[in-house]
């Protein structure tokens, strides 16, 4: 499989505070990598810097493209959808509006209205909610409307910062179940920051550990996903 | 109740200036969430172009339309030249820069165009509207034009990609850019179109008021008004509310003893910011409802 | 003038942390990092050099001097509201006005000596200006500014208004006679009212430092960044947000007693809309957030529309915008995120 | 779990509480009781009604219906400013620190129902005005101490990261001295080593602190380690309530909150 994401030696800082110390990883087309860490560790920062939010140094190749330096909405342009910590929906639009706004930056105009019809396939509650205003969802309603609009990029590669934070049990089940079709049948390549290691590892190929800005462990998710201090600290047996 | 009639008419009749002016307001707050204190002076400015144009002896609307245009580009420019350099200074830094705008602005048309009062063509005539003294043609047709303006805006808004990322990019510049909206020319393309806006106010009010520098002073006063009155994030609520504070302050002048001509502004504002005490999104403004 | 919904329903904790940071106020003040003993030392500097000046200037400098020092102290006050509660404010210009007319009518027309004036017009400026903040509390951003402008809008007009006449003077106004130096120091009038305005403006100051550092204080600045939380920490918000607003009062109207005591002379025309923008672009020029700023924006207030007038006649207003603009690009934050750079540059040069 | 909290007074009693906005039911006749010294979790699906009964109990919001008495009396007469002073402390789902300020300045705030000054005396620093910042300032110090917060008490709580702030969140609350302490989903952004730490700090709070806990968390391994009873909401109705052990098996909330094979 060829590399769509190689990131080499990334570091970037809040004003005086380094935050990344330059970090390496890599992402297989149509594969699922994870950022694992505790909090603080720099995992949303490193999310926060592949698309441009943060001002960043080293390499982030893309497809052969490098993209530091260049803007957030260039960096979507190219097809990196992320859907960042907070989910980031338009509160005051309503939920088509929010998958039109997904779409804002395609070309093919005509594709549009079959995939927000396939969105509402892949999450009907979205359907039944089409008019309502996004800040009216509940907070898993919401996440899937961020992943949706995402989608609605057609994007080569999703960014995605804790999809399972303040979700009920049930509803992160799903949503992991719904990301990991997504990914085994529209070969969706995802990015995943995720505070459930578990739950992380149970869908990703790859696996990066970070400590206070570096890695310091990486592999196969199974590898990492059997390694006894790994287990202890994150996944708690 | 006869005098109460009439008055009201006639504050229907000023509103109509105001509510043509709150559009352009409403226009730049949908785009920066500000409002800009040197968009009257971009008006007068615009207006004193399509007069020298005229001067040249370009037909109406020819003047009409190439002031339009003039504007649209001028807005654009201004928002890359001046604000783009400092977006991220402090908001307060830029409302001071808008108050620095009026003052070149004013000051500038003051030198090339002196200070003197100069009349303004109106395409509709001044003759009485339906026989009655209260509605002038111009007036009437104010009224058409700003309805007109309103409608266009809406399909704008609703309907068109451009209309929803510039939406888009004012309630969430972030989660805007993430989606690949290039935030920053939506917001110069919002101040395109509130100077071309401003503008139409601008030639539409000469007329009534005559065109000098300090004309647009006390009416974009009246149109933030009636803006803030109707609701900022409402364009048909800001249309409705300049003919608000038309009749307001029409009623205010003639009922509340004491006030007088002078009293006139304070007296409407007071009356609105009661209103905004019990509304305080304004009277169709949108309350954004979310989970806390 | 963002504006924020601070009403439960609708206001949504921890969304657009971006709105957050680019709202009104800006974080620390540059002071903050240096060592609490080289700002002694500077202030004890620039006190001294205070004291001294009006020894070896002209008398219109020193005039002018006492007159930056009065727009400054008016600053100090927009500032607590603005900087530091988050409330915005366009009818400072009213309160000047209620100051400077406290003044002129208690000394010309009841024989009151200039000094009480100032604690009557504090007083009287912070029972509007508390008054006012009431119905105030229901309006955030641009729809307070509206109702604020509403208040400077008035002002001139109802000073002008004829059943007042015989206390204001109506259009002509009221001409002060100006007071002569106490104890027969030997010091002329402006060099006294120069001395005398720097007395009131250290106390004023020194209480404005004392409060944003106190529990107060960081009620006001709880207030500012997140009203919900602030109640929840008990921050009785209304309260807090009411007496901001009497308090900004209450330094601009004595700012306004002490600017008529010096002019000599109040009129309407002298309280306009204009003087609440002027304060606006002395808070911002200064630094919002930061208090001695407000001397640097007493100084712009006073001199650059002078420096205009001097460049070019025709154009001066122009001339000022472009002023104001060329400032606002070398200091977006003002004198004050200007400072913040220097001082952090220098550290990380001695590094 | 711990024994002795089935015995407790009862401190907050929640009676029949029903919230209703523009036709939505948000809660629909919820009652429990929370024991002084207990732990209680809330748990339930999304938009089950957890955080509008956060917002009830920090007077937020006020019921359509029902009464919420703490310490025996009715709190929905008095307005949420008071709700610090009477004990009842809260932290925020999302955050909800004043960002511009310090960690320590954040903390400050927090002691402000427990203490008194006001505009006179703290411009004038006034001997009772500097006794309360003394007292504020200890009281500061030993919680960020206490919360381990002393690497970045002196930086503004925007940068810091989100664990951090909730940790901060969680000071700002103690400095109240609450008796009744509401935690809005504590657990959000924290890996596994965190969790534990987590719900050790809790049950230590409660201990050390005299502290009553009414928790929000979705984490079941956290709410069932450390709740002394759980109370389950769904579409704004309890569901079910009991020691962990049992509503953890309780059919319905399987079916509606944690999925079919969920422990």
């Amino acid at each position: 499989m060829s590399k769509l994401l190689e990131v080499k030696d990334l570091r970037a800082s809040y004003g005086a505070v380094r935050v990344l110390h330059g970090l390496a990883f890599s992402l297989d087309e149509g594969g699922v990598t994870t950022l694992l860490g505790a909090n603080g560790a720099g995992k949303t920062t490193a999310l926060r810097a592949l698309c441009g939010m943060v001002k960043c140094s080293g390499e982030i190749l893309f497809e052969g493209k490098n993209l530091v330096g260049r803007s957030t909405e260039d960096i979507a342009r190219l097809g990196v959808a992320h859907v960042p910590e907070g989910r980031g929906t338009f509160t005051s639009m309503t939920v088509e509006e929010n998958l039109h706004l997904g779409a804002i930056s395609r070309s093919d105009k005509g594709n549009i209205q079959k995939d927000i019809d396939k969105m509402y396939d892949h999450f009907p509650r979205l359907r039944q909610r089409r008019t309502q205003q996004a800040g009216t969802l509940s907070g898993g309603e919401q996440q899937m409307l961020a992943i949706a609009r995402a989608l609605m990029l057609r994007p080569r590669l999703m960014l995605l910062d804790e999809p399972s934070f303040g979700l009920a049990p049930l509803v992160v089940k799903e949503m992991f179940e719904i990301l990991s079709v997504l990914n085994r049948e529209d070969k969706a390549s995802m990015l995943i920051v995720e505070q459930n290691a578990a739950l992380a590892l149970g869908i990703a190929d790859e696996a990066y550990l970070l400590e206070t800005g570096s890695i310091v462990m990486s592999g196969p998710a199974k590898q990492i996903g059997a390694d006894e201090n790994v287990r202890r600290s994150y996944l708690g047996y | 109740m006869e005098l109460f009639t009439q008055q009201v008419l006639a504050g229907i009749a000023t509103g109509a200036i105001y509510a043509c002016m709150a559009l352009a307001v409403v226009m730049i707050y949908q785009a920066i969430n500000h409002l800009n204190f040197a968009q009257g002076e971009m008006a007068m400015f615009s207006t004193f172009i399509a007069w020298q144009f005229l001067e040249w002896g370009l037909p109406y609307w020819l003047a009409f339309i190439l002031t339009v245009i003039v504007s649209f580009v001028a807005g654009v420019a201004i928002e890359r030249v001046v604000f783009k350099p400092i977006e991220n200074a402090p908001v307060l830094s830029h409302v001071v820069i808008f108050i620095a705008l009026y003052s070149v602005i004013n000051s500038a048309a003051g030198f090339i165009w002196d200070f003197t009062v100069k009349s303004f063509p109106s395409p509709f005539g001044s003759s009485p509207l339906f026989g009655s003294s209260l509605i002038s043609a111009h007036q009437g047709g104010m009224v058409a034009v700003t309805l007109a303006l309103l409608l266009l805006l809406y399909m704008f808004f609703s309907y068109t990609r451009v209309g929803l990322a510039m939406r888009a990019a004012a309630a969430n510049p972030a989660s805007a850019r993430l989606v690949g909206i290039r935030v920053s020319w939506m917001t110069a393309l919002g101040w395109g179109m509130a100077a071309a806006l401003g503008s139409i106010a601008g030639m539409l009010i000469a007329p009534v008021v005559f065109l000098e520098p300090n004309m647009m002073i006390s009416i974009l006063l009246y149109g933030f008004a009636g803006a803030v009155l109707g609701g900022l994030t409402s364009p048909g609520g800001a249309v409705l509310g300049g003919f608000a504070v038309g009749v307001i302050e029409n009623l205010a002048g003639t009922y509340i003893p004491v006030v007088g001509s002078e009293l006139k502004l304070p007296i409407a504002l007071v009356v609105i910011v009661v209103v905004l005490v019990f509304k305080p999104a304004g009277l169709f403004g949108r309350v954004v409802v979310s989970r806390v | 003038m963002s504006v924020q919904k601070e009403t439960v329903a609708h206001h949504d904790i921890g969304e657009s942390p971006e709105g957050a940071q680019r709202a009104i106020a800006r974080p620390a003040a540059p002071g903050a990092k240096t060592s609490v003993q080289t700002r002694h030392i500077l202030f004890v500097a620039l006190l001294a050099l205070a004291l001294f000046i009006p020894a070896f200037t002209k008398n219109f400098v020193v005039f002018q001097l006492t007159q930056t020092m009065v727009y400054a102290i008016a600053i100090v006050g927009l500032n607590l509201l603005t900087g530091f509660n988050g409330q915005f404010s366009l009818g400072h210009s009213a309160f000047y006005a209620v100051g400077a007319y406290t003044a002129a009518i208690m000394m010309e027309q009841m024989g009151v000596s200039y000094v009480w004036t100032l604690p009557a017009a504090g007083i009287l400026c912070f029972i509007l200006g508390f008054l006012f903040g009431l119905p105030a509390l229901r309006l955030e951003g641009v729809y307070l500014a509206l109702a604020t402008f509403a208040l400077a809008a008035a002002t001139p007009q109802i000073l002008k208004l004829s059943p007042l006449e015989q206390w204001t003077g109506g259009v002509q106004g009221i001409v002060i006679t100006k007071p002569d130096a106490p104890f027969g120091l030997p010091l002329n009038q402006d060099q006294w009212l120069y001395y005398f305005t720097l007395i009131v403006g250290l106390i004023l100051y020194l209480a404005a430092r004392n409060l944003v550092t106190s529990r107060t204080g960081r009620a006001l600045m709880a207030i500012r960044d997140n009203p919900i939380a602030a109640r929840s920490m008990g921050v009785n918000t209304s309260l807090y947000k009411a007496s901001a607003f009497g308090l900004s009062a209450l330094y601009t109207g004595v700012a306004g007693a002490l600017g008529a005591i010096i002019v000599q002379f109040v009129a309407p025309d002298s309280f306009t809309l204009t003087l609440s923008i002027g304060f606006l672009v002395g808070l911002v020029v200064g630094g919002v957030g930061w208090l001695p700023g407000a001397l640097f924006g007493g100084a712009f207030l006073l001199f650059v529309p002078n420096i205009a007038e001097n460049i070019s006649k025709g154009l001066s207003g122009a001339v000022y915008g472009l002023l104001l603009i060329l400032l606002i690009y070398v200091m977006p934050s003002g004198v004050a995120g200007f400072l913040q750079m220097i001082v952090s540059k220098a550290r990380g040069g001695a590094k | 779990m711990s024994g002795a909290s089935q015995n407790g007074a009862p401190l907050l009693e929640v009676r029949d509480v029903a919230v209703r906005f523009e036709g939505i039911v948000a809660l629909d006749g919820v009652s429990f009781t929370l024991r002084k010294g207990q732990v209680l979790g809330l748990i339930g699906p999304n938009g089950a009604g957890k955080t509008t009964m956060f917002n009830c109990l920090s007077r937020l919001y006020t019921p359509t219906s029902g009464d919420v008495l703490f310490e025996g009396k009715s709190i929905l007469g008095r307005p949420a400013h008071e709700m610090a002073a009477i004990g009842i402390g809260r932290t925020f789902q999302n955050v909800a620190l004043f960002s511009r300020l310090t960690v320590r300045e954040n903390v400050l705030i927090g002691g402000h129902s427990h203490t008194s000054s006001n505009f006179v005396g703290d411009s004038l620093r006034l001997p009772g005005s500097r006794h309360t910042e003394s007292q504020l300032e200890s009281t500061a110090q030993e919680l960020i101490d206490y919360l381990d917060l002393n690497d970045v008490a002196d930086r503004p709580v925007a940068g810091l990261p989100f664990g951090t702030q909730k940790r901060v969140e969680l000071a700002r609350a103690l400095s109240a001295r609450p008796k009744l302490l509401l935690l809005d989903e504590p657990a959000g952004g924290l890996n596994h080593d965190e969790l534990h730490e987590l719900g050790r700090l809790v049950r230590q709070i409660r201990d050390d602190r005299d502290v009553t806990v009414l928790l929000v968390e979705h984490h079941m391994g956290l709410v069932m380690s450390i709740s002394d009873n759980v109370v389950a909401l769904n579409f704004g109705k309890k569901i079910a309530e009991g020691p962990p052990d049992a509503v953890r098996k309780d059919p319905e909330l399987i079916r509606a909150y944690l999925g079919g094979d969920a422990a």
